[in-house]
């Protein structure tokens, strides 16, 4: 399946504000640390429901947001959850990211860089449509250390890239990004259940669940534009 | 979609530029047009205020 | 006073391991974020007991570490704690760096940064020293968003600057740094009493304290060498 | 100090290379000795296996 079909799907019923909701547990402490200044043009790869790039209008001081997603549902859905008009979607692929060189002062993506076909490709692009000092900021839950996330892909038809932190640094480097910093960012709020819960539908012991959200949560990298 | 967008988007083929082709507009939006790449002709859809900027392979998929 | 007078009188003192055990609730955090490499080459600025150096060396694969301090008994001290013959520790100044244009990989500097006699020269020579892409992690307690930290120069003779997070960004802008990140790195371990105890000999209210370390805890400005 | 700190040190007023002079080594390490800038001839001491390369007017300040 597409990537249109597969996510035109979640967005149809109703996942996107699921992810919103899930996702925003660390997402907003990536978005804290983008170092946004005032009339800043940023790009949210994969928006989903494109609550990102409302985030960063709001608390930031950006000036123009875009928000690419290469389900039509989906950016139909975030336009309709916003009267900013300094906020818009599109719908793109991330391998033939419609901007023009350095037209970008900094890119987020949550949950969603390794469904690209071909991530080297984006990462050529992102630093292609990034203006010199401009930042990368990639999010993922999905990569190899998180042992938690591996069984994923059963349950999506999209090809799903599945790299370990240093394989993440290295891509960037091979992209011509510097790498400026690479961390792991808690889910402190998704609610762990007491120890007499356990095994859970999801879970079989309460480690393997403090270990997927406190402790691996999600893995963040930022590249910079040379 | 606003005008002032056209500042930054281009062909997501070749990178080259795009001309815009309002059909309809609401409030300095457009809603239905058209994207065409000064180069090589490609035409992307304007739909519902989205532009569609997908390579035309990818659009149906 | 000279910084060599001031610090000298705190490393003789024991005040060098007093700050280290503070500084390690947030500086832990931010160390994990640093991309180093395997055999990349790190330099921390004012580094006290020099914990820092040696903690990249124990979790990070650095080859080589240097712990600068303007303070000969801090240097002393440091060097006295560590027999990892990859950790070394000299005596300089934060303006004057004895260090070859693109000889480092990273840079660190935690609460100290704003000691230097012209922290803009401070920059200028981060900025040289630093290889292309090299990143330079710049922590700092005393800043001018934290309030309760205002005072503390009365009881410090070397003179402090107060910058806010935006003349943060400005002057490593100015120094031709990039800026790939700016974040507040909340200290969770510093234990606060309940309510009760408040007033205590340092805080009028408990909301004042959970401030101070919860939520304005360290400011980090991460620059880039372009 | 050890040796191979040589390759990226220098002098913190002119950075220009420093020589090395080791009155007294243990295991690969100098532990007493003077840095002299091959340029502008100013000296900076190892002591106790650490250099002090601060600018000589702040040593003694
Ligand atoms: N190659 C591609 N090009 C553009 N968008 C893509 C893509 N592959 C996946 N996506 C989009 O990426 C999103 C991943 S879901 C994550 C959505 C959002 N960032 C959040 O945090 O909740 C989906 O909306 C999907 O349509
Ligand atoms: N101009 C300057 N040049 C070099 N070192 C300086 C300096 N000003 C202050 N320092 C050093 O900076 C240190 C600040 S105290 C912080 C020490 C350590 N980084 C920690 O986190 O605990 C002191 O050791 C002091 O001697």
């Amino acid at each position: 399946m597409s990537v249109r079909e597969e996510f035109d799907d979640w967005a149809a019923d109703g996942r996107d504000k699921g992810m919103e909701e899930r996702h925003w547990h660390t997402a907003k402490h990536v978005l804290a640390r983008m170092p946004v200044e005032d009339g800043d043009t940023v790009l949210d790869l994969g928006c989903g429901s494109g609550y990102a790039g409302r985030a960063v209008r709001d608390t930031k001081g950006a000036g123009r947001v875009y928000g690419l997603d290469g389900s039509p549902e989906m950016a139909r859905n975030a336009r309709g959850y916003t009267d900013d008009s300094n906020v818009s979607y599109l719908v793109g692929d991330f391998d033939h990211l419609p901007f023009a060189d350095d037209s970008i002062d900094h890119v987020f993506t949550m949950e969603a860089f390794y469904y690209a076909n071909d991530p080297h490709e984006t990462l050529r692009e992102v630093r292609r449509i990034l203006r010199p000092g401009g930042t990368f900021f990639c999010a993922v839950n999905y990569y190899e250390e998180n042992v938690h996330s591996h069984a994923w892909q059963d349950s999506i038809s999209v090809e799903m890239t599945r790299w370990s932190r240093e394989e993440y640094r290295d891509a960037f480097h091979e992209a011509g990004l510097y790498v400026a910093e690479q961390d792991n960012v808690p889910d402190r709020e998704t609610e762990i259940p007491a120890e007499d819960a356990f095994p859970t539908d999801n879970w079989e012991t309460r480690e393997a669940m403090v270990e997927r959200y406190r402790e691996f949560g999600t893995l963040l990298t930022v590249g910079v534009a040379p | 979609m606003k005008k002032s967008l056209m500042d930054i988007i281009c062909c997501p083929l070749d990178k080259q530029e795009l001309e815009l082709d309002a059909r309809q507009e609401e409030d300095e939006e457009v809603i239905f047009g058209t994207l065409t790449c000064t180069e090589c002709g490609e035409e992307y859809p304007i739909e519902d205020g989205i532009p569609n900027l997908l390579p035309p392979d990818m659009r149906e998929a």
